[in-house]
């Protein structure tokens, strides 16, 4: 299945892109999307747990994806 | 009844917001306004740029307000923060409460401005008087290495 | 710097207030407004007319300030209270701080707000809509044989 | 000795004035003008312990008087 991964400040910079499509197994979750990031160049500067939002809320790790899913990284946020 | 959280590009104007939640059953109005500043973290700041994850920023941001709303018993919210770039003493946020009674007023103001800054998808990169820039991490900020 | 604390007998400009608490170094500005309300203790409530022991309520605003500025490391503070007769949600009182952090701000906001309410001169004389006219004693509101 | 008494709101109502002068002998204290101001019409509105300012600042019962100092009663206040 293919879900949308969308990437913020500092870690679209790392990553040199704000959107990418990543193509997982079947009932992958949020970790497992996360291992699949990592090996990406410039992955290194996302923490060992990131902050992820799918589909617009806030998510834990071991939360099951499904096919056409919007997934955020989120890094520490900075409003007020 | 006003239940009112919005991102904005123009400047944020506090009068307006103010308007927005007086009423004549509430005693008290409490507006709490976060500025730019001109240093931060020992270093000179010549403006700042915020970015949103737009729609789910908006969406917090709204859920922020109701959830106070119920916890204070607050029927007048209006919350703006802005996004873009900023000039110094610029408002980069606005949040006017107001209640029949105080308590619940800076209760309610302070509870919001502490979820805004725990939850809503925004970022800062402050721009130095030196011509570099920089994504600030509050979560680093807050180390003691970095007093 | 700015240390203003006053009485004043014309409507009471907030975003003046603002204006005078802003400067570069402070990212976190407050603003309390208290308001002349409809209904209180369930009377209807038409009109306020506050009077004071004008030049003492003066110093004891001017105390106050002071005293927040010391105790919160607050430099930029003004307070405003009408006297007179004021219109249903007209502000009685302005209180405007400003502080590099909001922790400080809203301590000290809320600490001054108490401290006019507890020892500030100032009397207010309610007109209800039934034409009758009542000092009001918050020590007695606070009873709970008046609930 | 002469002193000024200032009296404001619901006392100046109770007692029909805002200002008077009272003769106490010297040495007398903030309590013992408050028993001479307590023979007046309209005192019982006073409370027992009403709060009192001289020369514009609070002060305490035991506090002994000066000729022509200015001694102002204080009602609750409620302003705010």
């Amino acid at each position: 299945m293919s879900v949308t991964v969308l990437l913020f400040a500092s870690y679209a910079d790392a990553l040199g892109t704000s959107s990418l499509r990543l193509d997982l197994e079947d009932g992958s979750t949020v970790r497992q999307l996360l291992g699949r990031l990592r090996e990406r160049a410039g992955a290194h500067a996302l923490p060992p747990e990131p902050m992820v939002a799918v589909n617009e809320r806030y998510a834990r790790g071991e939360l099951v994806l499904a096919a056409g899913d919007t997934v955020a990284i989120i890094p520490p946020v900075a409003g007020g | 009844m006003t239940m009112d959280a919005r991102l904005v590009r123009d400047p944020i104007n506090t009068s307006a917001l103010l308007a927005r939640v007086s009423r004549p059953s509430n005693g008290a109005v409490l507006l709490f306004v976060g500025v730019v500043r001109d240093v931060n973290d020992g270093r000179a700041v010549s403006g700042i740029e915020y970015s949103a994850y737009e729609p789910m920023a908006a969406r917090e941001l709204g859920d922020i307000a109701r959830e106070a709303g119920k916890r204070f018993s607050l029927e007048d919210i209006a919350i703006e923060h802005r996004v873009g770039e900023l000039a110094l003493e610029e408002a980069s946020i606005g949040i006017a409460v107001a209640h029949p009674h105080r308590a619940e007023a800076y209760e309610a103001s302070r509870w919001i401005i502490e979820e805004v800054k725990r939850r809503v998808p925004i970022w800062k990169r402050e721009h130095y008087a030196d011509g570099t820039r920089e994504w600030v991490d509050p979560t680093r900020a807050a180390a003691p290495a970095r007093t």
